[in-house]
C-alpha cells in the first residue's frame, strides 16, 4: 500500500529491538506539548482581542438590526427561573436576552437568541420583539445550512425577511398571504419548510421568553 | 509493526505503482530525484486530489466555491509545510512508539494557528470553512506525507515536498471550486460570468454535485490518459476474431 | 402422500413430437462401416482387444471392461477391423476408435451364445451379465447400468422408478419402445426387481403419450407391484432429481445419489435393453434412436446398430434439407450440436435433431436484465443469473458457494433467458474451470 | 451427401418467444395510454416534456452505446418515463437534459442495459430536482384545453424559465402537508389533480400494469407489495393520529402508482429473487410513508426507490433461492 | 427522549456523515471493495466514535474549560492515544477480535469523522448521552454508507464495462447517486 | 493564558505517553519490523508463482532467511538487489522460466470446417463440438489466456495466436490454467527445442487439419541424440531429463516445422524464422 522508499531503510534491527525507555516517551511528549501549548497559546494571546473584537461587532450589528437600532441596551440573564441583570454566578454560560432602549430611554423590545432544526441543519437566529404587544421588530438569520438557491432564501430574501419588522407574534406561515391576520408571514415557494423552521423557531422563543419578560418588567422598575 | 506505527495510510484511485508493479517492473531504486522533482511530483504526477485522492473530504466539503477552495488550499499547504518541516527536523528523535502521537501533535499546532489566524484576519472565510479547518488535522494527505516522506528524508526535501504536494492540492480543489462555482452559481470568484438568464445548477453546490464534479474530472483525466496510451503503445489483450 | 406429486419450477418448450410420435420402429440396413469409440460410457474407456485386420462377428467384443466402472464395447456389425483410429466423437472430441469394414455379404447373425436364465442366477451373476453385455443407461448419461445394481453400502433400493418421461422436444424413442415392446420393458422390470430386491416400480410417463401409457398398463403382470403414474408435461420432468420428487415427493439431498432416498432410476430403454440381454443373450450393439426435426426429410424412428455414423443415419432418412441448419445429438435441450457428420452414433444416442436454419437460437446475446425468468425456471432452485455473471468474469469460486456443481446443465435457463444469454454453457465450461484450478491449486 | 454449412453451437438449441428486445418495446407500448392521458390533462406541453426527455435518452444511448443499443429499446423506457415524472411547464431543455444525465451517467456509466445499479429515469429525475429545484416544483393546473401549452416550455437553453405564478396549484400531498387540506380520491384516481404528467390517473395505470402483468412481462410482486405496506403502515398511522392522511389518500396520490407500477419493478434496478422482491417492495413502501409523513418533502416515492435500488445488490445476497435437496439458504 | 431520537436519526440519515455531512471520506472510497471489510471498518469506526464522544466529553468538562481554543490539539491527541491503547489491548486479549476489527483502527484513528464528531458535539454542547446518541447515528450512518457503497461495487466489479470506467471516477458517481437518493430524508423529523 | 495552555498540551501529553508507555511494556506483540519492509519491496502481485501463498509469506520467509529475493518470478534484478542489500543476505538465483504454447496453428494454416456461434472465448467455444477448429487440439484463438494473465505477457498475434513475450512472463501458471485446450506448458527459458504441436493424429490425415503439425514422421527422432524424441504417441515428444543433450540439428529435416528450435520468445515470425536463426 504504502509506496516504501529504500533508501534510507536503515540497517536491520539484529533481534527483538529494545523498547524505549518510557521516560523518553513522557519527555517527547511532554516537551513537544509544551512547546505545542506555547505556541499555540502565543497565537491565541496575538489574535483574541480582533477574533473578540470582530465577533462582539456581529453581535452588536445583529442586536442593532433586529431592534431596529436602538440607543443602547443591556443584557437580561436568565438565572433561578428568572431574570436579573447582575448574576449572582458566572455569567458566561446563562442564556440571555438584549433589552433594549431609544434614544429617550424607552423599551422598545428585546432581541433573543434561538436555534432550531430547519431543513437539515440547525438554523440559528435573532430576532427583536416587544414583549407587551408581541410585534417584532426585525428577525436576522445567523446561520444555516440549507440549501443554497432555496433554504437559504431565508437569510437573504428581503422580502421575506422584512415582514419580521411588523408581524405580530404568534406567527403563522401561509403560503400567498391574502386576509390581515398580523400573525400572517408570507412563506417562500420552494423553501416553505425552511421558512415554516423560522416561524416556529420565533413562536417557540416567543413562548419561553414572554412570560419572563413580563415578569421581569411587571415586577422591576425602569430605570 | 509497532501498533500504530504504521498506520497504513490509504492510498487509493488509480495508484500508478500498482501498474508498475504488475509490468514486473518492481520499486525501481530512483536515484536521488533533484528538488525540484520533489516539488513537481505533488503538484501532477501524484496530485493529492486528482491521482492520489487523499484528502477527500475537504476536497467535497468546502469546494463550492473558489475563494473557500483556495483559502482550504493554501492553509493545507501552511500546515503541511510546518508540519513537514517540524517532522523531518526531528527525525531521528521522536521514539516510534508516540511517533503518530507527536506527528498529530505537531499537525494540530500549526493547524490551531492557521484556524486563530484566519478567525482574525478573514472573518468570512473562517466561517465558511467552519469545521474543515480544524480538519486539517486529520487530513490524510498531511500524515502520509508525514510518514511517508518528511519522517524519512532531509529537511530541504521535506519542504519542497510540502510545498508541491501543498499547491497540488490546492491546485485540485480550485479546478473542484471552479466547475462547482460557475456552474453552480455562475460566477467565478463571486463575480457573475455565466449570462444573467443563466439557470444555476443547484446539484452542483449540493453533497451530490462534490461526488459528481470530482468524478467527471478523474473520468476525463482517465480518458485523457486512455487516449495517449492507446496511441501510444498496441495494448496487449484479447484479440476479438 | 399429502405433498403435491410434481416439481416445481421447469419449462414448456414446445414438443413436435408429432413428426415421429406415430412412426413404427425401422430396423436400418448395415452401412459400410461403423466406427466404434472405446470410450462410450461414464467411467473409464474400454480396453482394446481387437487390431488390424481381425475379423470380428456381429456381438464380438472390440473392447473389454477397464474395471469396475467400465463396460465392453461389442462390434455392432460382422467384418474387419481396418484400424485403431483418432476419430471425431459426438462430444467434439477425438477419441481411439476402432474401425470395422462391414462385410456386406454376411448374414449378420451373431455366434450362437448361451442365453442366461436370470432366475436361476445369483444377484452377482446377474450383474455380470449386465456389465459383460456392455449395458449403459440410454436415458443419455450412458452410465453403467451394472453399477447401479449394486447399491452403495448401508443404501437399499425400495422402488425402482423407470423413467418415460422423455421430456425432450422431438424425440420419441422411448415413446416408441413403450407402444411397441411393452412386454420387453416388464420383463426387464421383473429382472431388475428380482436383482435388486426390490418390491415396487414406478413407471413415470409423460401425459402426452397416452398411448404408452395404455400399452404398458394392459401389460403388467399380476404378480408384480408395478404402476404407471402419468406425469405433468413439462421440462425437464425426466431428469432423475425431479422425476424422483414427482413421484415420490422426496427431494434427493444435494451432492447425494438417488440410492440415498431408496430409488433407482432407469431408463426404459434400458430396461428393455437388459431384458433383452436376459432374452437374447445379445450384446448392445444396437439402439434406437430418433431421426427428427425440419431440416430432414423423412423422420424416422429406427434401430441403429451402435457406430453408425450419423451422416449414413442422415442419408438413409433422405438427407438434410437445403435450410438445415444445425445437426443435434440428443434432444434440442440438452443435445450436442455436431461438427463432423463422421462421429458415430453411440450407446447413448437418444436421437439425431437437424434443426431448421428457421428454428436456431439468433446469435444476438443482450446483457442479463436481471428479469429472474431463469430462476424461476431452474427446477434446482438456483440463480443462474447471478452465477452467470460470475461466469462470464471467469470468477469461478464464487460460482461454488452459489451451489455451481448443483447444476445439471438442463439449459431451462438458457431457455427462458430473453437475453439469450447461454447460461448452461457457462455453467459446462465453468464446472470444467473450476475443477481445473483446483487441481492447479493443489 | 453434401455436407451442408453447419453451425455449432451450445445447446438449449430451442429458446422462448420473450426477447428482450421485444420485453422492452412492449413496456414501452404500453405507455402510450398513459403518455395520452397527460396530454389530455396538461396540454400538449406534457408531450413535448415527454419527447424531450426521450430524445435526451436516445440520442445519448445512440452516442455512448454499443452499435444498435439504442433499438433494444430501454432507452426509450426511460425516456417516457422521465418525461411522465416531470411538470408539464418544464422547460423543453431541461427535460433533455435529464434524459441524458440519467442514460449517460446512470447507465452507459455502468456499462449500459442490464448493468446499472440505479433506476436511469429517477436519477435523471433527481438530477433535475437537485438542480433546478424551483422549476421542478412548479406544477402547472389541469383543465385548459389539451392542445394549450403550460409553464415555459421554450426558454432558451441553460436560461430561467418565465414562470406565471397564477396558473400553478400545489399538488394533493403538497396541499395536504404544507396546507393541511385534503383531495377528493375520485379525482385522484381519475386523475385531474396537479402533479407530475403521470402521476395523475392511478385507474389509468393500474390497467396499463395489469395488461403487462397479464403478459407476463412484469413482475407484480413489486408493485403488490408497495402497495400493501403503504396502505398498512399509513392505515396503521392514520389510526394512532388521525391527522395523517389515510390508506387510500396515500395510496392514491403521488408518483405511487407510477413509481410502484413503472418504476419499482424495472428488472435492472429490483432484486432478481421474488423473496427479494416482497422485501424491495415493502422497503419502498415504509420509506415513502416514512418520508411522506415525517419527512421535509412532500412525496418520497422517487427517493425511496433509489434507496432501494442502492440496498438491492444486499437484498439479492442475502435472499439466494434455498436450493434442491438443501435445507437452507445458499449461502452469500 | 424525543431530542436523542433526533440526534441518531438526524446523524444517521438525514445528516449521515459520510453522504451529506462529508466526513470521513478516505476510507469510504478507499476500503469499500469488499462488503465484508467495509462493514468491519463500519463497526470499528462506531467503536472508536464512541471512545471519542467520550474523550470529548470528558476533555470540555474537566479540562478544556478556561482555553477552549485547544480544543483542536487535546482532542486528536487523546482521540489517537486512547484509540492506540485501546488497540493494543485488543491485540494481547482479543487476537480472533483484532483480526477482524483491530487491523482497522489505525486507519481510521484519525480520520475526519472522528474529530468532525468531537467538533461538532462541542459546538452543539451535547452532555454525555446525547454525545453517545450522537456516536452511535453518527457510526450507524457511516456503516450504512459503507456497506452499501460496497455492495454496489462489488456489483459494479461483474459489469463488461470498458476500462475507463474501472477507476474512481465511476465509485465517485455512484457515491453521488447515493448522495442524491440520500437526500429523501432531508427535513425528516423537522416539519 | 500562555501559560496555561503549555500546561494543559503538556499535561494531556504527558499522561498519554504514560499511557502508551505503559501499555507498550504491558501488551507489546513484538514482529520483526523487517517483514513489512520486504513487503513493501515486493510487488504485492499475489501470483503464487514462488509456491508460497502470497507475497507476504515471501516476505516473512526472506527475512527468516528460508528463502531467497530472486526467487519472486515477478520481481526485476533491481528489486531483488535493492533486497537482498536492505537485509545484507545474498540474492540467490533462479532459473527463469516461461509459458510454451504448444500450438502453431494459426487462422493461416489450419481448417475451420463449421462456424461457431456464441461466446468468444475459448473455454465457451471448447464445450461445444470443440470450437468448430478442424483440429481438435489445437489453439482457439479466442484469448482467455490473455486475459488470464495479469502480468500482459501475452498478445494475440495476426494468426489469432497466443505470444508470450519472455521479459514479461512470470511463469505464473495463470495461463496454463486458464487454457481449456492445456496447450500452455512452463518450461525453462533455455530450453530451446519445442514440439508446437499435440495433435495425435499421424500422416497425411492431419495434414488435413493443420499445415504445421507433427506427423510423427520419426524425422526428428533420428536426428537428434537418441531417446531425446519419441513418437510413439502420434506427436514427438521430447525427454525433458536428456534436455542437456538438445541440439538444433533435431529440427532441420522437420516436413511442417512443428519443431522448433527457440531463443526467446516463440512465433518470431513463425517457424521460418527461427529455423532461419539457427541456420
Ligand atoms: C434538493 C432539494 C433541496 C431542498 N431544499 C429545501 C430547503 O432548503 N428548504 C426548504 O424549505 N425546502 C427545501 N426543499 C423542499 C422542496 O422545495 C419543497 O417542495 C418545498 O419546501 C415546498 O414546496 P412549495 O413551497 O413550493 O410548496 C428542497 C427540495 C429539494 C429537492
Ligand atoms: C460418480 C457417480 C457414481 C454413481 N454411483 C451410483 C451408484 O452407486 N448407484 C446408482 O444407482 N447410481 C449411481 N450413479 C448414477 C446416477 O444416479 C445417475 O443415474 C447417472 O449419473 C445418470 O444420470 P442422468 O442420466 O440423470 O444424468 C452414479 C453416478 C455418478 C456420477
Ligand atoms: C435435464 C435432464 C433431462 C432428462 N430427461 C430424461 C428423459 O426424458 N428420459 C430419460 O429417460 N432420462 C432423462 N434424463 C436422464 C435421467 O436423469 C436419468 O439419468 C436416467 O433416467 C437414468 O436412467 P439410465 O441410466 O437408464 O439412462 C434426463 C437428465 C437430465 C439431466
Ligand atoms: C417492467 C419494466 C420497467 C422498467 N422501468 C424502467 C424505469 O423505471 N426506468 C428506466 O430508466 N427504465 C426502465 N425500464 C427499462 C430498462 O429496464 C432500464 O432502462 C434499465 O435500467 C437499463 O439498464 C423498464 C423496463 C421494464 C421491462
Ligand atoms: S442449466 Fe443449471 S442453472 Fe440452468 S436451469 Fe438447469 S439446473 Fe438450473
Ligand atoms: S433469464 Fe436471462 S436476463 Fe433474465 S435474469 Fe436470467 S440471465 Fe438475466
Ligand atoms: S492457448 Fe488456449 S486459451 Fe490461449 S487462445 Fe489458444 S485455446 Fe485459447
Ligand atoms: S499467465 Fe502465463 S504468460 Fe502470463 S505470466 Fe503467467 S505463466 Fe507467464
Ligand atoms: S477521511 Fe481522509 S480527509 Fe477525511
Amino acid at each position: 500500500m504504502t509506496h516504501v522508499h529504500v533508501h534510507g531503510g536503515g540497517p536491520p534491527p539484529a533481534a527483538q529491538e529494545a523498547a524505549t525507555p518510557s521516560w523518553r516517551l513522557l519527555a517527547t511528549l511532554g516537551t513537544a506539548g509544551a512547546v505545542a501549548g506555547l505556541l499555540v497559546g502565543a497565537v491565541y494571546q496575538l489574535t483574541i482581542t480582533r477574533v473578540e473584537a470582530h465577533r462582539a461587532e456581529v453581535m452588536r450589528g445583529a442586536i442593532a438590526e433586529v431592534l431596529q437600532e436602538p440607543a443602547r441596551w443591556d443584557t437580561l440573564y436568565m438565572e433561578g427561573g428568572k431574570l436579573v441583570l447582575r448574576p449572582v454566578g458566572n455569567p458566561g454560560k446563562l442564556p440571555r436576552v438584549f433589552q433594549g432602549y431609544d434614544a429617550s430611554d424607552r423599551r422598545i423590545g428585546v432581541a433573543v437568541l434561538a436555534a432550531e432544526p430547519g431543513f437539515t441543519e440547525m438554523v440559528s437566529l435573532i430576532f427583536g420583539f416587544d414583549p407587551e404587544s408581541g410585534r417584532l421588530l426585525g428577525m436576522k438569520v445567523l446561520e444555516q445550512k440549507d440549501t443554497p438557491g432555496l433554504g437559504d432564501k431565508i437569510q437573504k430574501d428581503s422580502s421575506f425577511v422584512n415582514q419580521f419588522a411588523r408581524a405580530v407574534a404568534p406567527l403563522k406561515g401561509v403560503k400567498r398571504r391574502t386576509g390581515s391576520d398580523p400573525g400572517d408571514v408570507d412563506v417562500i415557494s420552494g423553501a416553505t419548510i425552511s421558512s415554516r423552521a423560522v416561524v416556529r423557531i420565533i413562536n417557540n422563543a416567543v413562548a419561553r421568553w414572554r412570560p419572563l419578560l413580563v415578569a421581569y418588567h411587571g415586577g422591576g422598575t425602569t430605570p | 509493526m509497532t501498533a500504530m506505527g504504521a498506520a497504513p495510510v490509504p492510498v487509493i484511485g488509480d495508484a500508478p505503482q500498482v501498474v508498475s508493479v504488475q509490468r514486473g517492473v518492481a520499486l525501481p531504486r530512483r536515484p536521488e530525484p533533484p528538488l525540484f522533482g520533489d516539488f513537481m511530483r505533488g503538484i501532477w504526477k501524484e496530485n493529492p486530489v486528482l491521482v492520489q485522492m487523499l484528502g477527500m473530504c475537504p476536497t467535497m466539503a468546502i469546494t463550492n466555491n473558489v475563494i473557500n477552495s483556495l483559502a482550504m488550499g493554501l492553509a493545507t499547504m501552511f500546515v503541511l509545510l510546518g508540519s513537514e518541516f517540524i517532522v523531518s527536523l526531528f527525525r531521528h528523535r521522536i521514539p516510534t512508539e508516540v511517533r503518530i502521537a507527536s506527528y498529530i501533535l505537531v499537525t494540530a499546532t500549526f493547524v490551531t494557528m492557521v484556524d486563530l489566524s484566519l478567525e482574525a484576519l478573514t472573518p468570512g472565510v473562517h466561517r465558511a470553512l467552519g469545521a474543515f479547518i480544524a480538519l486539517i488535522v486529520v487530513n490524510c494527505l498531511v500524515l502520509g506525507r508525514q510518514e511517508s516522506f518528511a519522517a524519512k528524508q532531509p529537511v530541504h526535501r521535506a519542504v519542497m515536498d510540502a510545498l508541491g504536494t501543498g499547491l497540488g492540492f490546492t491546485l485540485g480543489l480550485s479546478i473542484m471550486g471552479a466547475i462547482r462555482e460557475v456552474l453552480g452559481n455562475g460566477t467565478f470568484l463571486g463575480v457573475q460570468v455565466m449570462p444573467a438568464a443563466w439557470e444555476p445548477w443547484v446539484i452542483m453546490v449540493l453533497p451530490p454535485g462534490g461526488f459528481l464534479t470530482l468524478g467527471i474530472v478523474l473520468l476525463t483525466l482517465s480518458a485523457f490518459r486512455e487516449m495517449r496510451a492507446q496511441r501510444a503503445a498496441v495494448r496487449p489483450g484479447r484479440r476479438i476474431a | 402422500m399429502l405433498e403435491k406429486l410434481g416439481f416445481r419450477h421447469g419449462v414448456h418448450p414446445p414438443e413436435r413430437k408429432e413428426l415421429t410420435s406415430g412412426l413404427p420402429i425401422r430396423r436400418m440396413p448395415f452401412p459400410g462401416e461403423v466406427v466404434l469409440p472405446l470410450r462410450q460410457h461414464a467411467g473409464k474407456p474400454a480396453v482394446l482387444v481387437v487390431k488390424k485386420g481381425d475379423h470380428v462377428e456381429r456381438g464380438d467384443p472390440v473392447g473389454t471392461a477397464d474395471g469396475w466402472m467400465s463396460v465392453p464395447i461389442h462390434s455392432s456389425a460382422a467384418g474387419t477391423v481396418t484400424g485403431v483410429e483418432w476419430w471425431p466423437h459426438i462430444d467434439g472430441t477425438m477419441a481411439l476408435s476402432v474401425r470395422i469394414a462391414v462385410d456386406r455379404y454376411a448374414l449378420q447373425l451373431p455366434r450362437p451364445r448361451l442365453v442366461p436364465h436370470w432366475e436361476g442366477l445369483a444377484t452377482t451373476e446377474v450383474v455380470k451379465a449386465v456389465q459383460e453385455a456392455g449395458v449403459v443407461g440410454l436415458g443419455g448419461a450412458a452410465f453403467p447400468t451394472h453399477v447401479k445394481l449394486v447399491p452403495p453400502a448401508n443404501t437399499r433400493i425400495e422402488t425402482l422408478l423407470v423413467n418415460g418421461a422423455e421430456c425432450e422436444p422431438y424425440l420419441t424413442s422411448d415413446h416408441r419402445v413403450m407402444v411397441e415392446y411393452p412386454a420387453r420393458v416388464l420383463y426387464g422390470v421383473r429382472v431388475m426387481m428380482g436383482a435388486l430386491g426390490v418390491s415396487r416400480t414406478v413407471i413415470g410417463i409423460e401425459r402426452n403419450k397416452p398411448d404408452a401409457i395404455e400399452a404398458l398398463r394392459a401389460a403388467i403382470p399380476t404378480d408384480l407391484d408395478v404402476s404407471v403414474l402419468p406425469l405433468t408435461v413439462k421440462y425437464p420432468q425426466g431428469a432423475e432429481k425431479m422425476l424422483i420428487k414427482s413421484v415420490t415427493g422426496v427431494e434427493v439431498p444435494s451432492g447425494k445419489l438417488p440410492a440415498s432416498v431408496g430409488v433407482l432410476v432407469q431408463n426404459v430403454g434400458s430396461v428393455a435393453a437388459i431384458a433383452e440381454v436376459f432374452e437374447t443373450g445379445l450384446p448392445l450393439i444396437e439402439r434406437i434412436v430418433t431421426v427428427s426435426g425440419r431440416g430432414v426429410h423423412t423422420p424416422a424412428n429406427l434401430i441403429v446398430p451402435v457406430g453408425t455414423k450419423l451422416r449414413d443415419v442422415i442419408e438413409y432418412c433422405g438427407g438434410i434439407t437445403e435450410d438445415a441448419g444445425q445437426v443435434i445429438v440428443g434432444g434440442p435441450m440438452m443435445g450436442l450440436a455436431q461438427a463432423n457428420l463422421d462421429a458415430p452414433v453411440t450407446k447413448g444416442t437418444t436421437g439425431i435433431v437437424v434443426l431448421a436454419q428457421s428454428e436456431m437460437r439468433g446469435p444476438e446475446v443482450y446483457p442479463c436484465i436481471h428479469c429472474g425468468r431463469c430462476l424461476d425456471a431452474c427446477p434446482v432452485f438456483l440463480n443462474p443469473s447471478a452465477l452467470g455473471e460470475y461466469a462470464m468474469r471467469e470468477r469461478y469460486e464464487d460460482m461454488e458457494p452459489l451451489h455451481l456443481a448443483d447444476c445439471m446443465l438442463c439449459g431451462s435457463c438458457s431457455f427462458v433467458c430473453p437475453s439469450n444469454i447461454p447460461l448452461s454453457q457457462l455453467f459446462s465450461f465453468s464446472k470444467a474451470g473450476l475443477r481445473k484450478r483446483k487441481a492447479a491449486v493443489a | 451427401m453434401t455436407t451442408p454449412a453447419l453451425v455449432v453451437s451450445a445447446s438449449p438449441h430451442l429458446r422462448a418467444k420473450d426477447t428482450t428486445p421485444r420485453i422492452m418495446w412492449t413496456v414501452a407500448a404500453s405507455l402510450a395510454p398513459i403518455v395520452l392521458a397527460g396530454t389530455w390533462f396538461f396540454g400538449v406541453s406534457a408531450l413535448l416534456v415527454i419527447a424531450a426527455a426521450a430524445a435526451g435518452a436516445m440520442i445519448t444511448e445512440r452516442l455512448l452505446g454499443k452499435s444498435g443499443s439504442i433499438w433494444d429499446g430501454s432507452a426509450a423506457i426511460t425516456g417516457v418515463l422521465l418525461g411522465l415524472t416531470l411538470p408539464a411547464g418544464l422547460p423543453l431543455w431541461m427535460a433533455m437534459l435529464g434524459g441524458a444525465f440519467g442514460i449517460g451517467f446512470g447507465k452507459m456509466l455502468f456499462g449500459g442495459l442490464g448493468q446499472n445499479v440505479f433506476n436511469p429515469a429517477l436519477i435523471g429525475r433527481a438530477f433535475l430536482q437537485a438542480s433546478f429545484p424551483v422549476p421542478m416544483t412548479t406544477w402547472p393546473t389541469v383543465g385548459d384545453a389539451w392542445w394549450s401549452l403550460r409553464g415555459d416550455n421554450f426558454a432558451f437553453p441553460f436560461t430561467h424559465p418565465v414562470t406565471l405564478d397564477g396558473l400553478t396549484a400545489a399538488t394533493p400531498l403538497g396541499l395536504l402537508k404544507f396546507e393541511g387540506q385534503g383531495t377528493s380520491i375520485t379525482s385522484l384516481l381519475i386523475g385531474n389533480t396537479t402533479g407530475s404528467i403521470g402521476e395523475t390517473s392511478v385507474v389509468l395505470i393500474l390497467l396499463c400494469g395489469a395488461w403487462l402483468v397479464w403478459r407476463g412481462l412484469m413482475n407484480w410482486r413489486i408493485p403488490v407489495a408497495i402497495f400493501a405496506t403503504v396502505a398498512a403502515v399509513s392505515a396503521a398511522l392514520h389510526a394512532v393520529r388521525p391527522s395523517a392522511p389515510g390508506a387510500l389518500f396515500m395510496l392514491c396520490s403521488g408518483g405511487l402508482a407510477l413509481g410502484s407500477v413503472y418504476m419499482a419493478t424495472d428488472p435492472v434496478t429490483a432484486p432478481v429473487t421474488r423473496n427479494g422482491r416482497w422485501i424491495f417492495g415493502a422497503g419502498i413502501g415504509v420509506l415513502v410513508v416514512m418520508i411522506r409523513v415525517w419527512g421535509g418533502l412532500p412525496e418520497g416515492v422517487m427517493y425511496a426507490i433509489l434507496l432501494m435500488n442502492a440496498f438491492t445488490p444486499f437484498i439479492n445476497k442475502g435472499t439466494q433461492p434455498r436450493v434442491f435437496g438443501t435445507g437452507r439458504r445458499a449461502p452469500t | 427522549m424525543g431530542d436523542l431520537a433526533w440526534i441518531v436519526i438526524s446523524s444517521m440519515l438525514v445528516s449521515n456523515f459520510t453522504l451529506v455531512m462529508f466526513l470521513g471520506l478516505c476510507p469510504f472510497l478507499g476500503v469499500t471493495q469488499q462488503v465484508q471489510t467495509a462493514f468491519r471498518l463500519g463497526i470499528a469506526n462506531t467503536f472508536v466514535l464512541v471512545i471519542t464522544a467520550m474523550s470529548a466529553w470528558f476533555l470540555n468538562r474537566y479540562v478544556l474549560g478556561p482555553a477552549p481554543f485547544l480544543r483542536t490539539i487535546a482532542f486528536i491527541v487523546v482521540i489517537a492515544s486512547a484509540v492506540q491503547v485501546v488497540e493494543m489491548m485488543i491485540r494481547k486479549h482479543y487476537p480472533a477480535l483484532f483480526r477482524q476489527l483491530g487491523i482497522y483502527l489505525p486507519l481510521i484513528s484519525t480520520n475526519c469523522a472522528i474529530l468532525g464528531l468531537a467538533i461538532f458535539q462541542s459546538n452543539r454542547g451535547y452532555n454525555l448521552i446525547q454525545g453517545l446518541a450522537f456516536a452511535l447515528g453518527a457510526g450507524t450512518g457511516l456503516t450504512l454508507a459503507l456497506s452499501l457503497m460496497a455492495s454496489i461495487r462489488m456489483r459494479t466489479e461483474l459489469s463488461t464495462v470498458p476500462s475507463l470506467m474501472r477507476g474512481m471516477g465511476v465509485v465517485l458517481v455512484i457515491a453521488s447517486f447515493l448522495s442524491m437518493a440520500f437526500m429523501g430524508f432531508a427535513g425528516l423529523g423537522a416539519s | 493564558m500562555v501559560l496555561l495552555s503549555m500546561a494543559i498540551i503538556g499535561g494531556v501529553g504527558v499522561v498519554f505517553a504514560s499511557f502508551i508507555a505503559a501499555a507498550y511494556m504491558k501488551l507489546r506483540v513484538w514482529e520483526d519490523p523487517r517483514i513489512d519492509t520486504v513487503a513493501g519491496m515486493l510487488p504485492n502481485a499475489n501470483c503464487g508463482a514462488c509456491g508460497l501463498p502470497g507475497c507476504r509469506a515471501f516476505a516473512e520467509q526472506t527475512v527468516e532467511g528460508k528463502i531467497k529475493p530472486a526467487q519472486c518470478s515477478v520481481i526485476n534484478a533491481e528489486g531483488v538487489a535493492a533486497i537482498a542489500e536492505y537485509l545484507d543476505i545474498d540474492a540467490g538465483q533462479a532459473v527463469k522460466r516461461v509459458a510454451r504454447l504448444l500450438c502453431a496453428g494459426g487462422f493461416d494454416v489450419t481448417s475451420r470446417p463449421v462456424e461457431y456461434r456464441g461466446l468468444r472465448t475459448c473455454a465457451a467455444a471448447s464445450s461445444v463440438a470443440g470450437g468448430g477448429k478442424g483440429c481438435a487440439w489445437g489453439c482457439l484463438g479466442l484469448g482467455d489466456c490473455a486475459t488470464a494473465c495479469e502480468f500482459g505477457a501475452i498478445t494475440m498475434d495476426d494468426a489469432g495466436l497466443p505470444v508470450v513475450e519472455p521479459a514479461l512472463c512470470t511463469a505464473c501458471g495463470d495461463c496454463v490454467t486458464a487454457c481449456p485446450k492445456d496447450l500452455f506448458v512452463i518450461r525453462p527459458l533455455e530450453q530451446h527445442l519445442l514440439v508446437q504441436c499435440r495433435n495425435l493424429l499421424t500422416g497425411d490425415a492431419v495434414l488435413e487439419q493443420c499445415e504445421v503439425a507433427c506427423t510423427a514422421c520419426g524425422k526428428c527422432v533420428q536426428d537428434a541424440a537418441p531417446g531425446l524424441i519419441s513418437v510413439a504417441t502420434g506427436v514427438a515428444v521430447i525427454d525433458e531429463s536428456l534436455l542437456s543433450q538438445e541440439d538444433p540439428a533435431a529440427i532441420a529435416r522437420c516436413p511442417t516445422n512443428a519443431i522448433v528450435w527457440l531463443q526467446g520468445a516463440q512465433f518470431v515470425r513463425h517457424a521460418d524464422a527461427s529455423r532461419r536463426a539457427v541456420a
